[in-house]
């Protein structure tokens, strides 16, 4: 009888603990709705846990900056404006069920993207589907297949964008006059789509490649790797990485060295805080792309210094584990929604398409900038910042958030300084 | 052909310390998986637990991550004992098959990872030491010379001593003999008056203390993200069955292996090809040896 | 009645396709699409390693063989979804053959080792194959109106689906009830009594008169199959491939993570584990907008395997055999 | 005497540079009761798992009921008739007792095309072992004995025409030893031909018509009980052979 009794308790809890998780589920999301009467809701996925949580959870945050701005200005076409967002945890399996649970539970009113190409793409059909306007951030070429009339992406990469992310890079090197190149690229989507790009550039200005491998992301050390570059000569090497290899090439340069003059190009993750600061002094010399940094002429962006700020003392007042400067993300994240709520006070209405209507034919002004949208919904032209580091002495991170640690090369408009060769800033 | 030599020389020397560093990562899983039969797969993870705290030691109070990681080693022997109570009250006793367990210690995975992300956030991070950066340079000949990074030296030094102590430990004391035997021959053990369970908790234990020293040496050669255990995790496993379960030497000598092929590939190959290539290595050993390289009787149980 | 179960599971199928014409939001067909995928995965794998006892590490490498099939067919033949995840199962089929002449020679953690090794093999070898996409992953176009023996398939007017959710759903959702129906079908054969005495002791089956290694090839052939058959859509659902997300390890550790949570013995343990551990994924992911939702898998996995390490159809069983006594 | 149902002719088998047999050659008549012996390390497992198959003899033959067996798997040899029991019981543990001898009912039985009722069989041959009321238990209920006694029906479950018994009585009690031997007297009084491996000398000399004693993986001797207690070479192999037991 007794057994009988505690078999019986065991089967309860079993059951209440899986309604329990059900329900504790269930009350987290009506928390986060009931908020206003009658709000626009803008429903996301996110990338908080896993590879890409990093610039994920950067961007929710200036997201919920933007959302903030919004609503102190009352709100779009007079109603306030709700983030909806899920975890996608960097795995595109889980995009899908999330933007329909966003369009057809959630009832959203408007959608943009999750981070990163391959979080992006699962989420394609379903907009095409609802034809609905969809924003991306930080897509690689998502559209050239859908050719999706109303897609619009803010990598600043121009209408072609695996070309147009290094172009400015290709651009600042020939000031070294280079005839051999060696090109690096982790052996994952993003890196790969750079490659292919770099790879154009460099055979348009007639340089022999004379080192193309790609790297596996469980590379523990890339020595080996540097040092077979290393032995074909050549006069520049293009790095397109992910953050652990980013920084184990750095690393690797800072301990075998190399003679080529100019190094990096398309490396992720040195514009983070952790790493920049983690590297330090290794970084001198290394040119590479970036999107946002504490130049001076960066004065042309209308606000964005002042976001910038905002995003810094929020992070150090709450005490968010988010990276602490923001730079990489945080103007980009902000504009693609902000561009979205433009659109939409401008229509003055939800209509979808004339909202996708009205942003492909604007040309709008926000925090990165002056934005306007070519072919599949991409920049009209490249405006990715080629930036080298110089002078930075230890490891300490606010040493970046003032100007002087990353000069812009290119674009010309806001150049800071001028290429130096690799080995002139090594000490 | 002196560019040929130089770049077989240095392949050889970073594989081999490369290897050294594998070995600090598989040497506590070739304890608590190849002599205790217990599937923690939660194991990288709690190196990167180990990386974690090397990190907030050295960035708050400057000290050197390897010191980190000797302080942090009682933390992890103490998670290890709570980790195999549960684990044998639970698996163990019940008379289940090992594999039972995977599921339990992938759940772990996932609570460490999250506590991680919470804890840390999700940025990568890397630590501050004076040999971090730093390589030596040992000129042999006209354009022949070999630079040893000395992150990777410290690494392959420290895990070196780690595992020779360990094997040491195993093999000359009676506890350690305990331990060998407990994978064995549980009756004899309790016929020499030897609790197994005793001898089986502390073995786990210790298996798991090794993420501290393992989680600094990890940090200090690449940098960390809480997700960053499961992208070793295959790696760390195929060590320890290459090597041999049981057998320490045969780890330390099999995480080497690997280090010198994908060092070799990776110089001259391509280094996309390194993972095929090692995992290759494993698959073909295990056809002709299917005990691994020191495993001491055949696959079969 | 003889044929009970068989009437079960076409009502069953019958039922898949009425909520298809009824249930009009498609956000039950999404997370039921992927649930129904790691079913599939769960109950092949469990038709090796619960049935058996050989772990498979790589089930990740079966699915994706499954997956890529499928985009080497889009691209080269321009095939239908039911072509493609007919392909896709015979390939990793195929594959799971391979995988049985493994056996041979390995047991226990050696072979789930070989089979991971197998499946890390595999994805540096897709890495390079640029025809697929290679490492920077390919877009995949659902066909517009796709057709099936004349029919119209998926069209939001004239289609027998209102659209491609409906169809993946119901193909994904059809595909585990034939499994279902094959595992059990299997578990109460002499195939399967012989690959329980193969799990208990091998060579005591061997000298028995069981032929453990055809009896192995077959469960290999027919685990990887289905593993294929699941992963064959994976293309049409997510739109864009690539390696990583074709072999994620996730695919691994739930095949094995959702019939130990079930139990392994019967048929039933693979598809309440896959009900229970994917509807607290989805769940969580879908309803708790922090890190926090792995950090509830987490939990509830740990909770269940204490409470149960058995799997809940062994500890119900086990339950039942205590208050008979 | 009758014709020979099991010929071992030649027989030699290596593990890498070690002889575990050496050009062995004998031979059980039909309805034998035959015995083997020799020291720890000797191959008598040796011999007997390549009889059954789960070895393979590099060089020899082995010819079972007039065919030649050698390349056979053991479920195949199995098919045709020998059916053997572990010294160390594997029992299949997820199994019923009873379940455990419908292993190979179905797959021998059903294999040889005959239509019976497996579980009347299988019953039938526990109640022989006095086992019937243990039929529905899990093998992890059951004592030595009775694990001892369940390798025995498992195999004769195969409906074999010879049946190797090894050392199925170490570690039992003298009375069981004896309920063990009463068994297979049963089973040869049935026809089936019985090799038995045993270290028990009382055991193997009350039961063997006719023993061979191996030595370093070499036959030694061949013969009668008492044939084989008086040999010198068997007192020779027994008694020097303390040091490598």
């Amino acid at each position: 009888m007794t057994r009988n009794l505690t078999n019986r308790v065991r089967v309860w809890l079993v059951a209440g603990l899986f309604a329990a998780s059900v329900v504790l589920s269930g009350s987290f999301a009506t928390t986060a709705q009931a908020q206003n009467k009658d709000p626009i809701k803008i429903g996301f996925s996110m990338a908080l846990t896993g590879a890409l949580a990093g610039g994920g959870q950067q961007s929710l945050l200036a997201m919920q900056i933007w959302a903030e701005d919004i609503n102190k200005k009352g709100g779009l076409i007079g109603r306030p404006v709700e983030l909806v967002f899920y975890d996608d945890q960097t795995n595109p399996k889980n995009v899908p069920g999330i933007y329909s649970k966003l369009i057809d539970i959630d009832k959203v009113d408007l959608i943009v993207s999750g981070y990163g190409t391959n979080l992006i793409a699962p989420a394609m059909p379903i907009a095409i589907e609802r034809e609905m306007v969809f924003m991306g951030l930080f897509g690689m070429d998502n559209n050239s297949k859908w050719k999706y009339e109303k897609y619009f992406q803010i990598l600043p990469a121009g209408p072609n964008p695996a070309v147009g992310f290094s172009q400015y890079w290709f651009e600042a090197v020939e000031s070294l006059k280079p005839k051999t190149i060696a090109v690096i690229a982790a052996d994952a989507e993003f890196a790969q789509n750079l490659k292919k790009g770099a790879v154009t550039n460099a055979e348009k200005m007639g340089l022999e490649i004379v080192y193309e491998q790609n790297y596996n992301p469980k590379t523990a050390d890339f020595t080996p790797i540097l040092r077979a570059a290393n032995a074909k000569k050549p006069d520049v090497i293009y790095i397109a990485s992910y953050p652990n290899g980013s920084a184990g090439l750095v690393r690797a340069l800072a301990e075998v060295g190399t003679d080529a003059k100019a190094v990096g190009g398309g490396m992720v993750g040195l514009q983070f805080s952790g790493l920049m600061a983690g590297l330090g002094p290794m970084l001198n010399g290394i040119s590479n792309y970036d999107f946002f940094v504490p130049e001076p002429t960066m004065d042309l962006y209308p606000g964005a210094g002042d976001l910038i700020a905002r995003y810094q003392a929020k992070v150090k007042a709450d005490s968010l584990k988010v990276d602490a400067l923001g730079y990489y993300l945080v103007p980009w994240s902000y504009a693609y929604v902000d561009i979205l709520g433009q659109a939409v006070n401008a229509v003055g209405s939800l209509d979808q398409d004339a909202i996708a209507a009205y942003i492909a034919k604007t040309k709008f002004t926000t925090v990165v900038g002056d934005v306007k949208f070519g072919p599949n919904g991409e920049w009209d032209q490249s405006r990715t910042l080629v930036v080298q580091y110089q002078d930075i002495k230890n490891n300490d991170l606010s040493q970046f958030a003032q100007p002087g640690t990353r000069k812009i090369l290119l674009p010309g408009d806001i150049k800071t300084g001028d290429l130096q060769t690799f080995g002139s800033l090594r000490k | 052909m002196a560019v040929f030599i130089d770049l077989l020389l240095n392949a050889l020397v970073i594989g081999i310390l490369l290897g050294g560093f594998y070995a600090a990562l598989a040497i506590g899983l070739s304890i608590t998986f190849g002599l205790l039969d217990v599937v923690n797969i939660a194991h990288p993870t709690m190196l990167v637990l180990g990386a974690f705290i090397a990190f907030l030691l050295n960035s708050t109070l400057g000290i050197d991550p390897i010191l980190a990681g000797v302080i942090a080693t009682p933390f992890f022997f103490i998670l290890g004992w709570l980790i195999y109570q549960v684990y044998y009250n639970v698996f163990e006793k019940s008379g289940a098959e090992s594999l039972r367990g995977l599921a339990f210690f992938f759940g772990l995975l996932f609570i460490i990872e999250v506590g991680l992300v919470i804890q840390f956030g999700v940025d990568h991070r890397l630590v501050e030491a004076p040999y971090i950066g730093e390589s030596w340079n040992i000129i042999i000949g006209e354009e022949i010379d070999v630079a040893i990074p000395f992150r990777l030296l410290v690494a392959f030094v420290v895990a070196s001593i780690a595992t020779l102590a360990i094997r040491a430990y195993l093999t000359k004391t009676f506890f350690g003999r305990a331990v060998r035997a407990v994978a064995q021959d549980m009756m004899a053990l309790r016929l020499m008056g030897v609790d197994p369970i005793r001898v089986k908790r502390i073995a786990f234990a210790m298996g798991v203390a090794t993420a501290g020293v393992g989680g600094a040496l990890m940090i200090i050669v690449l940098p960390i993200e809480p997700s960053l255990g499961r992208l070793y995790l295959g790696n760390v496993f195929a060590i320890v069955v290459l090597g041999g379960l049981g057998s320490i030497s045969g780890t330390l000598l099999a995480a080497v292996i690997i280090g010198v092929a994908e060092s070799i590939v990776a110089t001259f190959f391509g280094p996309s090809w390194a993972p095929a290539v090692s995992f290759g290595i494993l698959l073909a050993v295990l056809a002709f040896r299917p005990e691994g390289l020191f495993g001491k009787t055949a696959g079969a149980h | 009645m003889k044929y009970k179960f068989e009437i079960i599971c076409l009502l069953l199928i019958v039922g898949l396709f009425a909520l298809t014409q009824i249930v009009g939001n498609q956000f039950y067909f999404f997370i039921g699409f992927v649930i129904l995928q790691y079913m599939v995965m769960a109950i092949a794998w469990n038709v090796l390693g619960g049935y058996g006892g050989y772990v498979n590490f790589g089930s990740a490498g079966f699915l994706a063989t499954g997956a890529y099939t499928a985009v080497a067919l889009i691209n080269f033949l321009d095939v239908g979804l039911v072509e493609q995840m007919i392909a896709g199962g015979i390939i990793a089929g195929l594959l799971g053959l391979a995988t049985g002449y493994l056996t041979l020679r390995l047991r226990g953690v050696y072979f789930a080792i070989a089979t991971l090794a197998l499946a890390i093999i595999l994805e540096t070898i897709v890495a390079h194959w640029d025809y697929v996409g290679g490492a920077a992953g390919t877009s995949i176009l659902p066909k517009r109106k796709p057709e099936l023996l004349g029919e119209l398939i998926v069209d939001r007017k004239e289609g027998i689906f209102g659209n491609y959710k409906e169809f993946l759903f119901f193909l994904m959702g059809t595909v585990a009830i034939i499994c279902v129906w094959i595992s059990r079908y299997i578990e109460n054969s002499k195939l399967g009594r012989g690959l329980n005495a193969i799990k208990d002791s091998e060579e005591a089956a061997e000298c028995m008169g069981v032929p453990t290694m055809r009896l192995k090839l077959i469960a290999t052939a027919i685990s990887g199959g289905m593993m294929g058959v699941a992963g064959a859509p994976l293309a049409s659902y997510l739109t864009f491939i690539d390696p990583l997300s074709a072999f994620n390890l996730e695919y691994a550790i739930n095949a094995i993570a959702m019939p130990m949570i079930g139990g392994t013995v019967s048929w039933a343990g693979p598809v309440i584990g896959a009900l229970l551990l994917g509807t607290a994924q989805q769940v969580s992911s879908l309803w708790i907008q922090s890190e926090l939702n792995l950090l509830i898998v987490g939990v509830v996995l740990v909770v269940f395997v204490i409470i149960a390490p058995e799997g809940i159809i062994g500890w119900f069983r086990k339950s039942r055999k205590g208050s008979a006594r | 005497m009758s014709e020979a149902l099991l010929k071992v002719d030649g027989v030699s088998k290596h593990f890498g540079g070690f002889t575990a047999l050496s050009n062995v050659t004998t031979h059980v008549s039909q309805g034998e009761r035959f015995g083997l012996i020799g020291p720890n390390g000797s191959g008598k497992t040796t011999m007997i798992n390549c009889v059954s198959g789960l070895l393979r003899n590099e060089e020899g033959k082995i010819i079972f009921d007039g065919k030649d067996v050698t390349n056979l798997k053991p479920h195949k040899r199995t098919g045709a008739g020998i059916a053997r029991s572990f010294q160390i019981p594997r029992p299949f543990h997820t199994m019923t007792v009873i379940e455990n001898l419908m292993i190979p009912a179905e797959f021998v039985g059903h294999h040889r095309g005959e239509k019976v009722d497996d579980r009347a069989e299988a019953m039938e041959i526990l109640e022989t072992m006095g086992m019937a009321e243990k039929a529905n238990d899990t093998t992890l209920d059951l004592t030595q004995i009775e694990l001892r006694k369940l390798e025995l029906a498992r195999a004769m479950a195969a409906k074999p025409k010879l049946l190797i018994s090894d050392e199925a009585m170490a570690g039992l009690t003298g009375q069981e030893v004896d309920e063990v031997i009463d068994i297979l007297f049963k089973m040869n009084e049935r026809g089936i031909t019985i090799i038995m491996i045993e270290h028990i000398m009382r055991a193997v000399m009350r039961f063997s018509q006719r023993i061979i004693c191996l030595d370093a993986g070499q036959l030694i001797a061949e013969g009668t009980p008492d044939e084989i207690v008086k040999n010198k070479d068997v007192e020779r192999a027994y008694l020097g052979s303390d040091d490598d037991g």
